[in-house]
């Protein structure tokens, strides 16, 4: 199968939409002619004009409004929000109004919209360009979450998104825009809330999103020299949430670990491992694990930024103990 | 037909539309001093002609977004006085469901996309809409109520600057009624409210807002210079909220004056001022009136009724809704 | 011991430490002559003047803002937000600005601010008045976060969080404004990080926090009824956090229920209940269970809404089946 | 000491800001191109004037806030190379014990609350900081840098509002260098400017950002009116960047031309006007200037040549400073 970056495998997913419904538009900052800081987008705009690829001013709770307004109305637009930090700037547009106006208006008005934004550290740009922040839209009710973890991920679950009738926030890992996978020609779409065993284990059951499934293989290949097989599952998405498939495979291995890389405390970690620990309560050998990103701001400085964020050493380690029921020390 | 006779047609249509929402508001005033409405309520009364005058140019694929104060809107925009009551009460048969109440009342079928909570909350989501309208070639214009206060909000200004980039078919309507909540607005608005507008590019005016006439007539203008792809425009009207900043708001003194309410009660009344006007036009006599004043009542009366004795909704609702293709369990 | 409400505790700590330290200031909507409007504030203003009961605009991101360049140069500004729904609105200034300014600037720069909010539902207030949101400051890192349940305590972590360094989240119950609680006298404060056992039970620990305990204390003595202690763990702040009392309490029990009236999924109670899971692993005679708020918007209608939060009841009921064993059917 | 020489004094000392100003960032850039820094940085050349001509006038006590462009600010109110390149190249004596990087440079010794990655973001730590010392009853004024491209945030209008109803001493310095990252301005902001300023009752001025003179001259002005309780105040100030829009926009023929870059940079460079005229008026020689140069070029050598074999933080710094009083494990 040809091999595509996760840049181009989300380019060709907005395209695809593009061209099989008008109502689909894009609007975010540096999107048309520049195709975006990352070069995303580029060539969308001389293909469906300025007026589907839409740039704006520097107004990110404007045209985040703008998009609910928009999808109200018969448009699907796509909200191209530049760094995940700026979610921040759009939450009352996104978690007041979008997530709440099908609710609020008993089921009359839509809001089909897509944010497409990132998520991910070690790229040296500081606490206010590294953040992975889907934990907090994951609490609100009425927003779904995809976390695509490839490219083929990141095409399939854009294109659902954008079919998608609910506000759909997307998050794209910025380390790997320029990642290559096989990606198929034919089109595809990858539904939300199935989950994805990327590898089977007996041992140990790694549950990984988006940037930390690549962590948690690498873990893996680890774990193998020493004798641990684990299984490594990818929601895919956070909200729906395929909880039996992560259930099943931890009532066969007995142990788990959730890597995550959001900020620990409060964060996607504690969710899944709190479900996994009562519905697999009885079938647990040990203690289900958290990793997740150390809960400080991203520190600028290489030597500390890399500390913060899980690591395929940090992820095997934990593995290990788990695994041996050496975990007194690790807690 | 002649020219007189629509006008007619259109001022008694004003005239009765205003009464509705007064008789809507005294009513839900009511429910809520009985203890029957949950909740609280923001009234409109006093501000009708800002509603009505505008709503009365606009079709029903026009689209407008309201505000914490939106009943008006909702009648003046063409809502049905049962669906709305149901609504207030948390039935089953409200525009949303009992699931939104008086401040998030919608009405999608006549192009109200809804009241909102949240001070300039909707400004974003009304001139989306206008983009909509304008990106799929439709002719709908859009127009935004909000109030004074909300003037404050940062939001304002970036969807104006958008909408004056883009020359979006969106109406920003400011009610000035003179207070944000307990707070007079000088105190919290430096400068010049049109000014601000026109600082973005965006022609503003200035209307009374208690002559339904005038703000009738500039809002033709102003819609129709819209269709054909002249908006934005910003316009100020200056108005009064005749109760309190919400049905709770009882003792108020110590930020507005009785004094001050008296005078606009009876000097500047729009619903009085222009019935007299309609009578002394000779375009309605009294009597007429006060028939339009005594059916408007009675159709109060029979939604109200009729409200308190709907069904609440089922508990089956609580988990619909979330997702348009998911129930929450 | 005097009773007064938990209006007139909040009341107190501000005009004690106003009086204490001139560095302090309020700024809010209608916070001066009008005292906001659950009245919360009456008073100050006579005392203080406008100079220090700052009545603002509607501008929620423009204030916080103002607050973090204010706690940065000698002031210590406390931020009334009216309703803890408007969060939403100030997340840039409070999560990309006041959390991360300490630790961006090396520990130079310093933001002892206090944001003051609510939360709570069943006030018939719907989706946009009666969020409780609290799980989402608490995984921003920087940010402390403290959740009072009476009047005492709003006190004495109200005057705790306005000498504090940081800045510091302190969510108050709209419901339990008109509350009374026995409130000495004599000054007072409270820690942060230390939790409280509200009662002593050996059969199950429930760790409940704000509005949640008084529902709890309901609950336990439900469970009296049926010969079930239950232990009441308030941990008055959630960061810090303090695991030590809670999981000495579960080690003891057994069993731990955790109740929050923020929405269930990726919020409060998962934190909470996978720390225990995870440290109490082999203590634990039953999954730990979460009781949270449902995962909807808050719907207006009365019938809708009391369906929505977490009862005496329904605690209860939780807390019988995990101790009968039963719970199989609730999961 | 007659007036002639304290403005020698003055404006020798402003060349020799603009001109560290130019030094730090062209190292700064060998430094990125050499692979060296960590992350990407924004470039201050050509728009020296503005930070100088600014800073001059301030005070040690006065504030600042800055931007992702936030060299230029940082240097002129009075930073050290050394500590600065130790910032930019993650090393544990830098300004924030490298914590901070580029974007979050901060210098709160000199006044200097820190660079901002979020665009606009500073804008009301700024008038945070006026009210401060407003209330508190200092003399302190606080300058707030920003783009054009930030103009369209919402926060500044929220902002300006409230420092003109309160009268608060902040100056908001919007420096326009023509683009928001790779758009023009005029594609972004509609009406103009220091209408929106005026609009909210906030006196505006334009001034050319190329001409130290005329920034300094003005600024004294208005920071003297804001010691006297006369604020706040917003300037624009048009000026050019002459790199991309930070270190790694190489090509970017499609959005700016080159033409465009060569007349800026050849007829109105900053430090090349205002040295022709410091020769022309006589106040110093072609050759003080180059002795001016030289110092800084071997100034800034040295910081570079410490900040590289500078150590990088402990591991254990990790976790500190996210709170005052606890460390994070
Ligand atoms: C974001 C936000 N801030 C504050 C409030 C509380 N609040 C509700 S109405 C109101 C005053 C609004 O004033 P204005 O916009 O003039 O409308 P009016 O009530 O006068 O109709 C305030 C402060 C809110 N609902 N939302
Ligand atoms: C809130 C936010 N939105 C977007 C960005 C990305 N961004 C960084 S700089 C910039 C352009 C800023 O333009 P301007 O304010 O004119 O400053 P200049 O770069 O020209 O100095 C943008 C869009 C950001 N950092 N923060
Ligand atoms: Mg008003
Ligand atoms: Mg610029």
């Amino acid at each position: 199968m040809r091999e595509i970056t996760l840049s181009k495998a989300v380019n060709e997913a907005i395209a695809e939409e593009m061209r099989r419904d008008p109502s689909v538009f894009l609007i975010g900052e540096d999107v048309a002619e520049a195709g975006t800081p990352f070069k995303v987008l580029s060539g969308l705009v001389e293909e469906f004009g300025t007026d589907r690829i839409i740039d704006t001013p520097i107004s990110e709770p404007g045209f985040m409004g703008l998009a609910v307004g928009a999808a109200m109305t018969g448009s699907r637009p796509i909200v191209d929000l530049m760094f995940g930090d700026f979610l921040f700037l759009v939450m009352d547009q996104l978690c007041n109004q979008a997530a709440k106006a099908h609710y609020m208006s008993g089921g009359k008005l839509k809001v089909p919209l897509v944010l497409r934004t990132n998520l991910g550290a070690t790229r040296r740009s500081a606490a206010q360009h590294s953040q992975s922040l889907h934990a907090l839209v994951a609490h609100i009710p009425g927003l779904k979450v995809a976390l695509p973890s490839s490219a083929y991920e990141a095409k399939g679950l854009l294109k659902t998104a954008i079919r998608d009738d609910n506000p759909v926030v997307i998050f794209e890992d910025k380390l790997m825009y320029q990642e290559k996978a096989p990606v198929p020609e034919e089109e595809y779409l990858i539904p939300f809330g199935k989950a994805e065993v990327l590898r089977p284990g007996r041992d140990i059951t790694i549950v990984a999103t988006s940037s930390m499934v690549q962590v948690a293989q690498k873990a893996a290949v680890l774990l193998e020299r020493d004798g641990i097989a684990a299984e490594i599952i990818d929601p895919r998405t956070i909200v729906p949430l395929d909880m039996e498939t992560i259930l099943a495979s931890v009532r066969r291995t007995g142990r788990a670990m959730v890597v995550d890389e959001g900020h620990q405390s409060f964060g996607v970690t504690a969710e899944i491992a709190s479900r996994i620990a009562e519905r697999a309560f009885y079938h647990l050998d040990a203690p289900v694990q958290r990793i997740g990103a150390m809960d400080v701001p991203v520190p600028f400085s290489p030597v500390l930024e890399d500390m913060t964020v899980p690591t395929p050493e940090s992820v095997a380690e934990r593995g290990r103990l788990t695994v041996r029921g050496e975990l007194f020390h690790a807690a | 037909m002649n020219a007189r006779k629509t006008n007619a047609e259109a001022y008694l249509r004003m005239y009765r539309q205003m009464v509705r929402i007064r008789v809507f508001e005294d009513n839900a005033n009511q429910l809520y001093l009985s203890a029957k409405m949950p909740g609280l309520t923001h009234m409109y009364s006093g501000q009708e002609a800002v509603a009505v005058g505008i709503c009365e140019v606009l079709t029903r694929d026009d689209k407008i977004t309201s505000t914490h104060r939106g009943h008006g809107h909702c009648v003046a925009k063409g809502a049905e006085f049962k669906e709305m009551f149901c609504e207030l009460l948390g039935r089953a048969e409200g525009y949303c469901g009992g699931k939104g109440g008086s401040m998030h009342i919608a009405d999608q079928s006549n192009g109200n996309l809804g009241a909102n909570a949240i001070v300039g909350g909707s400004m974003g989501i009304a001139t989306g809409a206008a983009l909509s309208a304008k990106r799929l070639g439709r002719k709908d214009v859009t127009v935004c109520f909000f109030g004074d206060g909300a003037t404050a909000q940062g939001l304002l200004y970036e969807v104006m600057n958008m909408a004056a980039l883009w020359k979006l078919p969106v109406i920003y309507a400011c009610e000035n009624n003179g207070y944000s909540e307990y707070t007079k607005t000088a105190e919290i608005a430096a400068g010049s409210l049109p000014a601000r507008a026109e600082a973005f590019g965006i022609e503003a005016f200035k209307v009374d807002g208690q002559d339904v006439l005038a703000v009738n007539k500039l809002a033709e203008r102003l819609v129709a210079r819209c269709r054909k792809g002249e908006g934005p425009f910003f316009i100020q009207l200056d108005t009064y909220r005749y109760h309190g900043h919400h049905v709770g708001d009882i003792n108020r003194e110590y930020y507005r004056s009785k004094d001050e309410e008296a005078l606009w009660k009876t000097e500047r009344d729009p619903i009085v001022n222009f019935g007299r006007w309609l009578a002394a036009e000779g375009l309605a006599t009294p009597e007429e009136l006060a028939s339009i004043d005594a059916e408007v009542g009675a159709e109060a009366g029979a939604a109200v009724a009729y409200a308190l004795a709907a069904p609440f909704p089922d508990a089956s609702q609580v988990g619909r809704h979330v997702f348009t293709d998911m129930i929450v369990a």
